[in-house]
């Protein structure tokens, strides 16, 4: 057999069948659990990677389940919108994977590490399948191992807040996937078929029929959910905030990127652009939507006092700039939405891991804690910078190519009153990450103000004295990911032409090209 | 012989069905709960027992009669032994039985 | 003969759910569940050969054999305060 | 007839569960809609769904429920005091509630008014790819239960992933629960 | 008109399930009313989707000599997948329940949100009273 | 001894439910018939002496046909109970001495008396049963202790 | 509960007869209604019963934690499992027809009938243990 | 056609402070080998520039395209004219600046000078690349890292007054940028399609009128750095950094880097033609008149040494723009010159402020009675400058003066030849009271030596008994300001070259 012909089937199944044997061997030795999932992570941007690269050279792949020919059998269809989105979502789950093993040691029991790690892995499993999957109720099942994953491991942070937050998670994440499947059902029901590609060549007929009409409303709706767009965004503050670090950066990096790609199928694979564009002005919904939930977004991020949660805040904003590109139905603003998927999660990723790592050295989790940090922890802070100069689009950091890719997209359609929102946001962003910056490197340090109820309880025998100026930064395992992560919010602002060139050939192919 | 036998089974099916409505009749009618258990406990039982016994009949015999036998004898195994618990569950809670006059309930 | 006698049994699960809802004790609704799940045994035996297919027995059967699990939780929950 | 009667008990044993201040009643009406339920599956000839829900409902979803009661408390908190201090929120928030509920139904009914009748056998559902999966289950899986072939088979990587989801569960429910691993 | 509500009546129905589950998930306090909710709206789409498979006079889809037409076995495989993730959904949130209850003290959403206010409040107050030191 | 039994219990049960052969099944059939016994021989069959079971098995469908008849008694009792406009009923809770030695036998005799007319078993005990009678004149039938009679009979003798 | 004796010699009585019903379910899949979920779920009843009726640590002792913990994954593993077989075999992912066990339709059906074997493990292994933990004494 | 010649010229002298900065970081514990980085990466830097001068001066055009990192994004560098001349202007006062710092930071034993000095280099590597630049990305970027980059400079003390300042310094600087800036430039780039440079504008004829005037309206906001007056409240708040990067600030990299990169969206993406079209050029001057008239009013009521000088150059910058919005070759000739001259000048007088610190720790007008005495040096430069920012002769101020009057008469605007001589008079009148104060006005001793005691107590110098005299600053920081100001005299009597460049400048534009 030729491996390689099988990658799009094992870059699913070897991460599933590992999170049972990371589950096994935790029985056996804890230690092995962490050796597994960075393997296996690293495995799967291996083979993501081939994949990404198998599409650039011969077009889209087919993968037939069980050999049964699309419109029977489950087909993995990859082409080079979730070739894209695999290797990001692999890599950045390496990355963090490679992070997690001190902060994972320190916030979560010893004992449940090997139930953690299956988890984690099973939650990349599941992202990895959302993205792969061209068959619609198969995403609703990788939708619902991710969102189950994600449930449990947001609920075992160390604050007792976690576990609201993620049972919340839980209500509108059912609500989201029951919504989604009853658009699944819908569809069926006048065409019979599942599989994407299959649809999208029975539903135009279709166009005007109510059952479709209202089987994409539930699509949307329920996607928004997923991706927390704007006024449904609710839970993710909560959730991103409470849950462990590792467990955020994760989320927060790749759950609502494949969030948005799957609204990017619904939207543009399984509907054609007519369809959005002329049949129901969804396009201007989201547009609004999207234009509310960057705005917003970014000024509750402002007011926020926690790390964690500003930088979840940010993320609803991000997630407006993801979906406006897709808005605007033309190749640019699309590659901007497409390209930002990756920026994003470099970006958020590296913040986030940053986040775990001050967690991880001194149990602070306001950002007033972190004034003079840049004296004790300066790899860290110097990441930190580098991702909020990102977020806030500084030329040469991959939030400028979004940003140019957006704005100019937003200029060719002749949407105006786009490039203000993209720019106030900008300053927006500046705003609440410059407070920050500055709190890092101008401020002396205060000395332990974080008091007992902000930090873990548990950590207090951690770390119990002043906050010293003297250096004293993470520990390698977690300082060299974030760097990582870090060089590449800047390898990807210069070097920016490798994932364009993806993007733009994703792009057009979601608006209808070739 | 294929006509006496659904009569048969009609009649068996007809009685079950009426005392499964008396049993639902009891359920609704009787004061007090552990006289509801009554109905309960014994009209149902009987009365899927008879309406099965008539799809027996009207099967004939074979496996699938068999199958039907299995399920009678499972229901008369578990019924009162449900009917048990609950009468306990509630004995043990304490809940008092209802009483016509002053009787002599111990 | 099957239908007529599925339809009774329905109306007769009617007035079940009366004491069901009706309660007034927690009791009488269990008692009523109890009732309701025997009845279904009956109504999916009888399913089956209204639609004439023996396949449906098989569900009556998991009814009739487990169907009581739902009351020993219950006598279990009021007794101990707790199904360890 | 009876199917009509049958979800209309629903309706009702929905109504009563979600208005009952009492958990534990509402667990056990819980109950008795889900054995209306397989009922009414049974009567859709959906032989395998209402297996499960039997199985599902009658074995372990009001045990775990009971479980979940036993672990916490049984009544729903209906102290005056609370009610009198977050009336007026709750109200309000219900009213909002009532609103999003009746537009989702109100969109979905509109969604209704273009489908195929209840049935009927002309649905483009039924004449896409289900032909396919009605010969020949005997001849491309070797079974003759068209719902088993379809799940293991054609479909048998959706499987996958629902045992996957069983396993995720189960894994969760440790992760959140489990004290101590007993050596 | 008459036609529609024939042909439609237990779709209708299905929605009304539905959205009795969708309010209790999303107006009711009670946390365990909110999964009860949860499990009735989940039904109720199942229930929805197992309808679209019925064909008059069709039969059980295991195959039979004497049927000729069968019902559509699809919407049968996916309701048997969602009804798992159904169980695994409701088990995942009793256990978050649990937990809850054990670190609140309370199921009621209002109570916690109470509880989390308060402490939210202890926490700024500690902190700006040290930041005064 | 047990394990052998349960087996060949579950086997037959097997058969009778199946009633498909074929070697898949066949092979099925026999792995589930053994694991079952391995995993819960000790539940079905217990410590009992074989032999003695064998005889009460043979007793107790002696006395199926007697609790039939019972059970039809008690059902015209309560049909007659139920649809009288008066609901001529007087329920008591009453107890009596339990005589029988072996726990089959009480579980016996409980659920007889819960399918015979106007009684149900609440508790049972080492020495005692208790019993709610819808009737008082029921309850005096039962007192009587025909049943227990019979159940005993079944007991046997040399009932360990 | 164990001093309730009619629930206990029923339950006893019962509880093997559960155990074999959930294997006919999972091994008449193919036939008739049922398969490995059904038939797992069923089995984790008659683990509950027993449960129910003498209490959890019997209960520990008859399924023990390491035991059902590393159930939990193998009923994954033998469904993912046989689907990396047929890669070796030369087929796609879960083409049971590449198996070497005879003709399309024979290897289909045993290939079937393992995944359903995987799944009844997992599922029976998952319900046992989820009940486990839930019903855990309050005062833990 | 002009020639073009490629050669990595440019990208080495951008990237050899680039360089010094790594250097520095590494030899951090080692002050003397740190500013031997400093200065010798002046020094390699300055030659570079003056090694392309010859290539420029023959009509040639230096070009190097470094990276181009999406399409229409490229980082491309150009060395014309203009570019060469600001080039030169602020390597040069770099070597100075460096000097001056050195002796700044080591006489006040200011903390963290490793970071002082590196992102000194960097600010001015970034403004070597906002000279070069052949692009408007090119240019942002740059411009960007300019203002990132002199943050924490300008936070240096880090005072709760620093960070304050430093915060709306940053907010006006990088909000503006972010908001109007690049808007800009992304409402160019879809206009045209490129954001090049050209030498008679990429927008002509691509847009509507009203779009180009809404492009025009938002460079102007965008480039705060030009401190035009709603957006100049930054440049006094930072007045609170360090003496010579107030001087940076104000002579060399920051504001000319504003009014540079003005000049050059003027002349090479709007282009003469098309403003004078649209005639938002005679806008744009009596918007800068406004300017240079209020801020010289608000700069007479300062009494902050610093400050006061700031409000000048707040008024000085606007010359600059209001030379080239005249639109003639006169009036970009005096915009050009300006740069290099108000460079000098006011450099002269920061240096000279700085001194008047380091020395005495005074930084009000009031308290320098008699300085001149004191600090003979100091104050003669300081008088120089003065006469520069009037335009007296023989300082060179009066050569810019002069065009920028004959630019006007070009362009028969007779209102702005009134508002320059309004303003040379104003300037008259905020600058010479400080020279009057400091040579005619006798000092209080026993204030001043209360004040001075008072002052030192910090630092262990205290000396009751015997009379404090006052010394000149360290002799770095005299030699420096004294350079400057014979720079300011040097301009005056020989700019031939200068003017030769400002010269080319007009031929590529008009």
């Amino acid at each position: 057999m030729n491996i390689a012909e099988h990658f799009p089937a094992l870059v699913i199944v070897i991460p599933l069948l590992f999170a049972l044997i990371t589950w096994l061997a935790g029985l056996i030795n804890r230690a092995f659990c962490w050796v597994i999932a960075l393997t296996i992570t690293f495995l799967c941007f291996l083979m993501s990677f081939s994949i990404l690269n198998t599409v650039m050279h011969t077009g889209r792949i087919s993968y037939h389940m069980g050999a049964w020919e699309p419109p029977w059998g489950i087909e993995y269809a990859i082409d080079y919108l979730n070739g894209f989105v695999l290797v990001v979502v692999s890599f950045i789950a390496f990355i963090v994977t490679l992070y997690s093993r001190k902060s994972v040691g320190l916030e979560i029991d010893e004992e449940k590490s090997p139930a953690f790690y299956s988890l984690y892995m099973l939650l990349f499993t599941g992202l990895m399948g959302m993205t792969i999957t061209g068959d619609i109720f198969n995403l609703y099942v990788f939708i619902e191992i991710t969102s189950l994953s994600g449930y449990a491991l947001i609920a075992i942070g160390r604050r007792r807040n976690s576990l609201m937050a993620s049972f919340n998670y839980l209500i509108l994440g059912t609500i989201a996937a029951t919504f989604i499947l009853i658009g699944i059902g819908y569809l069926y029901m006048v065409t019979g078929s599942l599989n994407m590609a299959d649809l999208r060549e029975k539903l135009p007929p279709l166009y005007h029929s109510r059952v479709v009409l209202t089987a994409f409303g539930f699509f949307t709706v329920g996607l928004s959910l997923k991706l927390a767009l704007f006024p449904l965004h609710i839970w993710l503050p909560n959730a991103y905030t409470y849950a462990p670090s590792v467990v955020s950066a994760i989320m927060a990096a790749t759950s609502t990127k494949v969030g948005a790609y799957a609204m990017l199928r619904i939207l543009f694979t399984v509907f054609k652009v007519e369809f959005d564009l002329n049949v129901v002005p969804v396009t201007k919904i989201l547009l609004v939507l999207s234009c509310i939930a960057i705005i917003a977004g970014s000024i509750l991020a402002i007011s926020q006092t926690n790390i964690k949660r500003m930088l979840a805040y940010s993320s609803v904003g991000q997630i407006g700039y993801i979906v406006l590109g897709t808005t605007m139905a033309n190749q640019t603003a699309m590659t901007g939405s497409i390209i930002h998927i990756l920026n994003h999660a470099l970006m958020k990723g590296t913040l986030f891991l940053v986040a775990g790592c001050v967690v991880y050295k001194t149990g602070i989790e306001d950002i007033s804690g972190l004034k003079g940090m840049g004296q004790k922890m300066p790899f860290s802070m110097a990441a930190f910078t580098v991702g909020a100069l990102s977020m806030v689009g500084v030329p040469l950091t991959v939030g400028f190519i979004s940003k140019w890719y957006l704005a100019t997209g937003a200029l060719k359609a002749g949407m105006w009153f786009i490039l203000p929102i993209i720019l106030i946001s900008s300053l927006l962003s500046a705003i609440y990450f410059w407070r920050i910056i500055e709190g890092i490197y101008f401020a002396p340090a205060v000395s332990s103000q974080h008091s007992e109820v902000s930090t873990y309880r548990s950590l207090d025998h951690h770390n119990p004295h002043p906050v010293s100026r003297s250096r004293d930064d993470a520990p390698p395992g977690m300082l060299i990911p974030t760097l990582i992560l870090a060089g590449l919010c800047i390898f990807f602002g210069i070097a920016a032409y490798i994932p364009v060139s993806v993007a733009e050939k994703a792009a057009n192919m979601l608006l209808g090209g070739t | 012989m294929d006509i006496i036998r659904t009569i048969i089974s009609g009649i068996l099916i007809a009685t079950g069905c009426f005392l499964i409505v008396i049993a639902a009749i009891g359920v609704v009618r009787f004061p007090d709960f552990y006289t509801r258990m009554h109905p309960a406990g014994k009209g149902d039982t009987l009365g899927q027992g008879l309406v099965l016994t008539g799809l027996m009949v009207y099967e004939g015999f074979d496996l699938i009669s068999v199958k039907l036998l299995i399920i009678i004898i499972f229901i008369f195994i578990a019924n009162p032994t449900a009917t048990h618990a609950l009468a306990k569950a509630a004995y043990v809670a304490g809940v008092k039985p209802w009483v016509k006059d002053e009787g002599d309930g111990k | 003969m099957f239908n007529i006698a599925a339809t009774v049994i329905v109306l007769a699960a009617a007035l079940v759910i009366y004491r069901a809802i009706k309660g007034p004790r927690i009791y009488d609704r269990v008692l009523a569940v109890n009732v309701i799940g025997t009845k279904t045994v009956v109504l999916l035996a009888l399913i089956g050969y209204i639609y004439e297919r023996p396949h449906f027995l098989d569900i009556a059967l998991v009814y009739a054999i487990i169907n009581f699990i739902a009351t020993i939780a219950f006598l279990k929950y009021r007794q101990t305060g707790g199904l360890d | 007839m009876i199917d009509f009667i049958l979800l209309f008990f629903l309706v009702i044993c929905a109504i009563a569960a979600i208005r009952m201040k009492d958990l534990l009643s509402t667990v056990i009406i819980l109950g008795a809609y889900s054995l209306i339920m397989a009922v009414v599956w049974t009567r859709m000839n959906a032989v395998d769904v209402a297996f499960t829900e039997a199985s599902v409902g009658a074995g372990i979803t009001t045990v775990l429920l009971i479980a979940a009661l036993s672990r916490t408390q049984r009544g729903e908190e209906n102290g005056q005091r609370s009610q009198v201090r977050v009336q007026g929120s709750l109200n309000a928030h219900s009213i909002i509630s009532l609103i999003v509920v009746f537009v989702t139904g109100a969109v979905l009914v509109y969604g209704t008014l273009d489908m195929p009748d209840y049935g009927d056998p002309n649905a483009p559902s039924h004449h896409h790819v289900a032909p396919r999966y009605i010969k020949e289950p005997l001849e491309e899986s070797g079974v003759i239960n068209m719902v088993t072939a379809l799940l293991a088979n054609y479909r048998g990587y959706d499987t996958l992933g629902e045992t996957t989801v069983i396993f995720t569960s189960g894994i969760s429910v440790i992760l959140l629960l489990r004290r101590k691993i007993q050596q | 008109m008459i036609e529609i509500i024939i042909g439609k009546y237990n779709y209708w129905i299905y929605i009304t399930l539905m959205m009795i589950g969708f309010y209790a998930m999303i107006a009711k306090g009670n946390l365990i009313k909110k999964i009860i909710g949860m499990n009735i709206f989940q039904t109720a789409v199942i229930l929805f989707y197992i309808s679209t498979g019925k064909v008059w006079g069709g039969t059980a889809p295991i195959l039979w000599d004497k049927a000729v037409i069968y019902d559509n076995p699809i919407p049968h495989v996916l309701m048997l997948t969602a009804i798992v993730v159904s169980v695994g959904t409701t088990a995942v949130a009793i256990a978050i329940v649990i937990r809850i209850y054990k670190e609140y003290g309370t199921m009621e959403e209002d109570a916690i949100l109470e509880i989390e206010r308060k402490q939210a409040e202890e926490l700024r107050k500690g902190n700006t009273g040290q930041r005064e030191i | 001894m047990s394990f052998i039994l349960t087996a060949v219990i579950m086997f037959i049960f097997w058969i009778l439910l199946s009633g498909e052969f074929n070697i898949v099944l066949i092979l099925s059939c026999i792995i589930s018939s053994l694991f079952v016994s391995y995993i819960s021989h000790d539940l079905l069959i217990g410590k009992t002496d074989i032999k003695l079971g064998l005889i009460r098995t043979l007793r107790f469908i002696k006395y199926i046909p007697w609790l039939m008849w019972q059970i039809v008694l008690s059902n015209i009792d309560l049909v007659k109970r139920t649809l009288h406009p008066r609901m001529p009923i007087s329920p008591t809770i009453f107890s009596f001495r339990n005589e029988l030695r072996t726990e089959m036998g009480m579980v016996a005799l409980a659920n007889s008396i819960t399918l015979t007319p106007g009684t149900i078993t609440i508790d049972v005990n080492k020495d005692e049963f208790i019993i709610h009678a819808v009737a008082t004149e029921l309850a005096e039938g039962l007192m009587e202790g025909e049943m227990q009679r019979r159940i005993k009979a079944i007991e046997g003798e040399a009932g360990v | 509960m164990k001093d309730d004796i009619i629930i206990r010699v029923i339950s006893n009585l019962l509880i093997p007869f559960i155990q074999l019903y959930a294997l006919y379910v999972l091994a008449h899949g193919d036939l008739g209604p049922g398969g490995g979920f059904q038939g797992g779920v069923i089995f984790a009843s008659s683990i509950i019963l027993y449960v129910l009726v003498y209490g959890i640590d019997e209960g520990r002792k008859r399924a023990h934690q390491k035991i059902t913990d590393v159930l939990n994954s193998v009923g994954v593993m033998i469904y993912g499992g046989i689907g990396v077989v047929c890669l070796f075999f030369g087929g796609y992912y879960l083409q049971y027809g590449k198996l070497p066990l005879g003709d399309l339709k024979h290897a289909s059906h045993l290939g079937i009938y393992g995944i359903e074997i995987g799944v009844e493990v997992t599922v029976a292994a998952v319900m046992i243990t989820i009940f486990f933990e839930m019903a855990g004494r309050k005062s833990d | 056609m002009v020639e073009i010649v490629h050669s990595a010229a440019p990208v080495c002298a951008i990237g050899v402070s680039l360089v010094a900065v790594i250097l520095m970081l590494i030899s951090k514990g080692y002050p003397n080998l740190r500013e031997f980085w400093t200065i010798g990466a002046s020094i390699l830097k300055f030659s570079i520039v003056v090694s392309m001068l010859p290539t420029i001066l023959d009509g040639k055009v230096i070009e190097y395209s470094l990276y181009s990192i999406l399409p229409g994004l490229d980082i491309k560098f150009r060395v014309d004219p203009m570019g060469i001349f600001f080039a030169l202007t602020a390597s040069f006062l770099w070597i100075i600046t460096s000097f001056y710092s050195i002796g700044y930071m080591r006489a006040l034993k200011e903390h963290a000078q490793t970071r002082y000095f590196s992102f000194f280099a960097i600010a001015l590597s970034a403004t070597m690349g906002v000279a070069f630049s052949a692009n408007l990305f090119t240019t942002f970027l740059f411009y960007e890292l300019i203002t990132l980059s002199t943050f924490p400079l300008v936070a240096h003390t880090e005072t709760p007054e620093a960070i304050k300042s430093s915060r709306r310094y940053i907010a006006y600087l990088l909000g503006t940028s972010i908001a109007f800036q690049l808007s800009a430039i992304f409402l160019t780039y879809n206009a045209t399609g490129t954001l090049e440079f050209s030498n008679h504008g990429i927008l002509a004829g691509k847009a509507p009128d009203m779009l180009l005037i809404i492009i025009f309206i938002l460079f102007m906001a965008g480039i705060t750095k030009a401190a035009m007056m709603p957006f100049h409240s930054w440049l006094p708040a930072a007045m609170v950094a360090p003496t010579p990067v107030s001087a940076l600030l104000h002579a060399v990299a920051v504001v000319k880097t504003g009014v540079f990169v003005l000049l050059k969206v003027i002349l090479f993406v709007f282009g003469v033609d098309l403003l004078s079209k649209l005639g938002v050029g005679t806008a744009l001057a009596y918007f800068a008149s406004f300017t240079i008239i209020v801020a010289s009013f608000i700069a007479l009521r300062q009494d902050n040494l610093k400050l006061r000088l700031a409000y000048s150059t707040i008024s000085q910058l606007s010359y600059v723009v209001l030379a080239v919005a005249l639109l003639t070759p006169g009036g970009i000739t005096a915009s050009v010159m300006h740069i290099i001259i108000h460079a000098f000048g006011k450099i002269t007088l920061f240096f000279a402020a700085g001194a008047i610190y380091v020395a005495t720790r005074k930084t009000n007008i009031s308290e320098l009675n008699g300085i001149g005495k004191q600090m003979p040096l100091t104050m003669a430069a300081f008088t120089i400058g003065v006469l520069s920012m009037i335009g007296v002769p023989p300082a060179a101020g009066f050569i810019s003066k002069w065009y920028m009057i004959s630019g006007s008469i070009e362009a028969r605007q007779i209102p702005f030849i009134i508002v320059i001589a309004a303003s040379t008079i104003l300037n008259a009148c905020y600058f010479l009271p400080i020279v009057y104060t400091a040579y005619f006005k006798r000092h209080d001793n026993e204030i001043y030596n209360e004040e001075w005691r008072m002052l030192n107590k910090g630092y262990g110098m205290i000396n009751l008994n015997s009379e404090v005299r006052i010394k000149e600053a360290p002799p770095l920081m005299v030699v420096s300001l004294i350079l400057t100001a014979i720079g300011t005299l040097v301009l005056f009597f020989w700019p031939s070259l200068f003017l030769e460049l400002a010269r080319m400048v007009v031929g590529g534009v008009i």
